[in-house]
């Protein structure tokens, strides 16, 4: 089973990418869970969210705690919040940015590996708005490999409608250019 | 014979569903006369059949007869007065059991 | 002469359906008002009505098991919910009418009250249920305390009535505020169809009963239900005293139609004093003169909203842009 | 053909709920059940179901008005959380005793104070015993089922109570996952339109609500228990019916390797389900744990309890609320008092756990199930433990 959470910040998205995950995941046979944290945060406020990924049956159903990659949509919250907590050693962490991935090392104190790839930059040109939770799915989706990308495609369109091209470009870019390095 | 009809189901499976009660205006079974300590008596001669009686009564117990004359239904008349107290061309009076 | 029976019809019996759908054997009070007003309402509405009705004097008088005094279809939940048990009632009888599972005809729904229910514990459900649009109409029976429990203060009570929670004494004038003026908050909820009416105008009331009828949508009807046990009043005085209160001003009959309000039986040009009706009650005995006179201002100046209203509202349908 | 999908559960219980063909939805909102009336007014909305939908001014409202047109022959639907069960609550014990159908949802959520959205079993624990069937969903699926089956089983003649379909907020709520959700033709196989035992209209004149005198009301009371006590009878048809139709199999009381165990833990909604993860991982070192997940809460399932823990040693009783004032938690009083006759009985711990949406995990049900392991022969120092709360 691989869990996964989000980093973002109320109003960017994050619960919209975890289900898009889960519904991607469930669209192949696959077992998925996808939650929000159950928190009062509004707009603007640091949010996480939650996957779990299976071949079978998904039982548990108490937080994550220990997650396998963290995906975060939000540069700022680098530092901000602990997005390393709990992310096994051979897991991987996942950050919208266009710094390097020794930099997020740094900061993030993480010593196993690090994707990078630059959302706020793809979202702007492919969206022409700063949210990047369909990104980011994007580059989620090479990082995790078990999923197939074209698996969200009707979910994303059922989503978003007469934007869905555009997120959709958004996620294959991102897919296309986030960068695994083991920074140790 | 037909069994006389009780006052309350017996036992709990006689009850209706949800207490509802099936019978419209069943409630006529119950008389209100003996609450009545005065009755209304018409003085048809003084009557002018305007049907104020009628029409004020709580208890809608008073009815017309066939030549238009009115009357109250002694076992429903609470003896409220209202119809004696009404009657303008005074044909009502209340009198004592 | 209106002063006696309003406009009086000779031969009453020949101009209201025969049928009594609230039948003999209820055990409401000798001379109950309600009970006279609830039998009124039914010979307006007819047959295809369903009843709602709320916690209080006439669910407890009309329907003792195994009996029941009513001869509609009629279903009582609680003391603060008729509206929204109505609003229910409504919204079933248009799906289901519209599914065909019922017949194809319209039934009207009617929630009933007395000014507890009403007033103050159902107010929320009417404001909602009045506010939604259902096809339905409200009709509150205020006898101005809760005479079910034993003539508590309400929402309803006049100012200076004694009551077992707002007594008279040698600290207290008895209830200290004069009736919420419900009419008015329903004409704010933008219901088409609101009036006032009492049993003592038998003609005016069904009349009444039956425009609320008609309107498709909303109808608020705020009838004057006289208590001879809780005013402490002789029984046969039940049809006088709502009399009394509409010629003295107290209870004026109007109604508003889309926002224009409109007097429906004509006022005395003087109206009579307020003792002439004060004087026949027991809860207002210990008024002293002055709180009379206070009563008597009140009393004119809610009449005389009244007569602004009726003065300077004018129908929606000529406030349109 | 039953579809899989992949949803969140709020969602598909609102489907499976328009799947039933409700007449009148009357709802107000209180997180977290919230998106199941939200979504039916949007299937409402976008003309995909036939039905009036209140969005009444309170829950008060919501409830009265699910009575008003139940009584007039309507199928009903409605959803609440806590404080909004407990707005309801003056209406709640009333429509059994009127032997109305209606089917509510009650996303389980913590009651104030202090206020807290998250979830736990007090809302419904203070209503268990006013006469509506209650029923527990683990898992989504469940959540779907059980909204689906409620209505055959409510409207059933020799039922007609009304029925709380409850399924853990948040932690079921909101949660996407996949099920599998039947199609409208299977759901209108198995549940044919609601056919009244009496509604109010003039074509059939009925009084409902009528008074019940010093004379009548025990009998009525008791008239009213019974229906209840006898509705097991018409779950069970209903339950076999539905794994006939869809495959699925329900009981009163499901075991997860309970047969053999010597330490049971009995559990209600969505914990269960981690807890099996915790036998798994017990049997793996050989600890014979078992795990209990009671479905049917109300009328509560006596004998099929008794008979669940026939031969274990002892009995986890895990609530999800506490019973201010009492000597334990709620569920764990009803269950010592049904085995109190027993003469062979397991021992009895009692364990309240994620009070107020406080997460419990595997390892902590693991931590349970070895602390309980001896008390059949030590008998634990307190009645019951609130566990991991923090003691100074």
């Amino acid at each position: 089973m691989i869990e996964v959470r989000w980093h973002g910040r109320g109003g960017q998205g994050a619960v919209t990418s975890v289900e898009l995950l889960a519904l991607a995941a469930i669209e192949e046979g696959k077992y998925a869970q996808g939650f929000p944290s159950f928190g009062p945060e509004r707009r603007g406020a640091p949010v996480a969210a939650f996957n779990r990924i299976d071949d079978h049956p998904i039982k548990v159903r108490s937080g994550v705690y220990t997650p396998d990659i963290v995906v975060v949509l939000d540069e700022s919250l680098v530092g901000l919040v602990n997005v390393a907590d709990g992310l096994k050693p051979d897991g991987i962490l996942i950050v919208n940015t266009a710094k390097s991935p020794k930099e997020i090392a740094d900061v993030t104190k993480f010593k196993g590996k690090i994707a990078t790839v630059d959302g706020s930059s793809i979202a702007w040109k492919e969206l022409g708005v700063p949210i990047t939770n369909t990104t980011m799915l994007g580059a989620l989706f090479k990082v995790l490999g078990r999923v197939k990308l074209e698996s969200a495609t009707g979910h994303v369109e059922h989503r978003f409608g007469r934007v869905a091209n555009k997120n959709l470009a958004a996620m294959k870019r991102a897919y296309d250019e986030v960068k695994i390095s083991s920074v140790n | 014979m037909t069994k006389a009809k009780k006052k309350w189901p017996e036992t709990w499976q006689e009850c209706t569903p949800g207490l509802m009660v099936f019978e419209p205006a069943s409630a006529r079974s119950y008389k209100t006369g003996s609450w009545r300590a005065q009755k209304p008596i018409w003085d048809n001669t003084k009557c002018i059949k305007c049907g104020v009686c009628y029409l004020f009564c709580p208890e809608g117990c008073i009815s017309e007869d066939a030549e238009g004359y009115f009357m109250a239904d002694l076992d429903y008349c609470k003896g409220c007065g209202i119809c004696y107290h009404e009657c303008w061309p005074r044909a009502i009076k209340m009198v004592e059991e | 002469m209106k002063g006696i029976v309003e406009n009086f019809d000779l031969y009453a019996p020949k101009l209201v359906d025969k049928e009594e759908y609230f039948s003999s054997g209820h055990r409401a009070c000798q001379g109950c008002g309600e009970a006279l007003a609830i039998r009124l309402m039914c010979k307006a509405l007819g047959k295809d009505t369903v009843i709602t009705n709320a916690t209080g004097c006439m669910e407890v008088i009309s329907t003792l098991y195994p009996t029941t005094a009513w001869k509609l279809p009629w279903v009582h939940v609680a003391f603060p919910n008729s509206a929204a048990v109505g609003a229910g009632v409504s919204s079933a009888l248009k799906v289901l009418r519209r599914k065909g599972k019922i017949a194809d005809r319209d039934v009207k729904t009617v929630s009933i009250g007395g000014d507890g229910g009403s007033v103050d514990i159902g107010f929320q459900a009417i404001s909602g249920a009045m506010e939604r649009g259902h096809d339905m109409i409200y009709i509150c029976f205020d006898n101005e305390a809760y005479m079910n429990t034993g003539i508590q203060r309400s929402g309803g009570t006049p100012y200076g009535a004694s009551t077992t929670t707002a007594p008279a004494g040698a600290a207290s004038v008895g209830n200290k505020t004069w009736k919420k003026n419900v009419p008015a908050i329903m004409v704010a909820h933008n219901v088409p169809y609101v009036a006032t009416a009492c049993h003592s105008y038998p003609f005016d009331f069904m009349n009444k009963v039956k425009k609320a009828r008609k309107v498709k949508g909303p109808a608020y009807i705020h009838c004057l239900a006289v208590c001879p046990t809780g005013w402490r009043a002789g029984s046969d005085t039940c049809i006088k005293l709502g009399r009394l209160a509409v010629e003295t001003g107290i209870f004026p009959l109007y109604e508003v139609e889309n926002g224009k309000y409109n007097i429906t039986i004509d006022m005395p040009k003087k109206l009579r004093p307020v003792d002439d009706y004060l004087k026949l009650q027991g809860r207002f005995r210990h008024l002293s003169p002055d709180e009379r006179k206070t009563f008597q201002e009140l009393a004119t100046l809610e009449y005389n909203k009244i007569l602004n209203n009726v003065k300077c509202s004018k129908s929606w349908s000529d406030l349109k842009g | 053909m039953s579809k899989r999908i992949g949803m969140e559960i709020a969602l598909a219980v609102a489907e499976a709920a328009a799947l039933c063909r409700p007449d009148v939805v009357a709802a107000y909102p209180i997180t977290p059940n919230t998106h199941i009336p939200e979504h039916l007014a949007e299937i409402v909305a976008e003309g995909h179901l036939d039905c009036e939908y209140l969005p009444v001014e309170s829950e008060h409202s919501a409830l009265s008005a699910c009575t008003g047109a139940c009584a007039a022959g309507a199928r009903v639907y409605t959803a609440t959380s806590s404080q909004g069960l407990l707005y309801m609550y003056e209406i709640i014990p009333i429509v059994p005793a009127m032997r109305l159908p209606v089917v509510m949802a009650l996303g389980n959520r913590a009651i104030s104070g202090p206020i807290n959205i998250w979830n736990d079993h007090s809302d419904i624990m203070c209503v268990r015993d006013l006469g509506w069937i209650s029923l527990f969903a683990a898992n989504g699926q469940e959540a779907v089922d059980m909204t689906i089956q409620a209505f055959k089983i409510a409207e059933d003649h020799d039922v007609m109570l009304p029925i709380l379909c409850n399924l853990d907020g948040f932690q079921l709520t909101h949660v996407v996952e996949s099920m599998l959700m039947p199609d409208q033709e299977e759901v209108d196989k198995f549940l044919p339109p609601r056919k009244p035992y009496a509604a109010v209209h003039p074509d059939n004149i009925v009084s409902m609500g009528t008074l019940g005198l010093p004379e009548i009301y025990t009998e009525a009371r008791m008239a009213m228990n019974e229906a209840l006590m006898n509705s097991k009878k018409t779950i069970y048809k209903v339950w076999k019916e539905w794994e006939q139709a869809f495959g699925r199999k329900y009981e009163p009381i499901s075991s997860y390797k309970g047969e053999d165990a010597d330490v049971l833990m009995l559990t209600m909604g969505s914990m269960g389900e981690t807890a099996s993860i915790a036998v798994d991982q017990l049997r793996g070192e050989g600890f014979k744990a078992g795990m209990l997940n009671m479905k049917l809460f109300r009328p509560f399932p006596a004998d099929e309890l008794r008979a669940a823990v026939k031969g274990a040693k002892v009995l986890i009783v895990t609530d999800r609320a506490i019973m201010c004032g009492g000597e334990i938690a709620p569920v764990c009083a009803e269950v010592r008092a049904a085995l109190y006759d027993e003469p062979v009985r397991p021992a009895i711990v009692n364990e309240i756990i994620g009070l107020g949406g406080r997460d419990v995990r595997v390892e902590d049900f693991v931590k349970m199930f070895k602390k309980a392991a001896s008390a059949d022969k030590v008998k634990p120092e307190k009645a019951f433990e609130i566990y991991g709360v923090r003691s100074s």
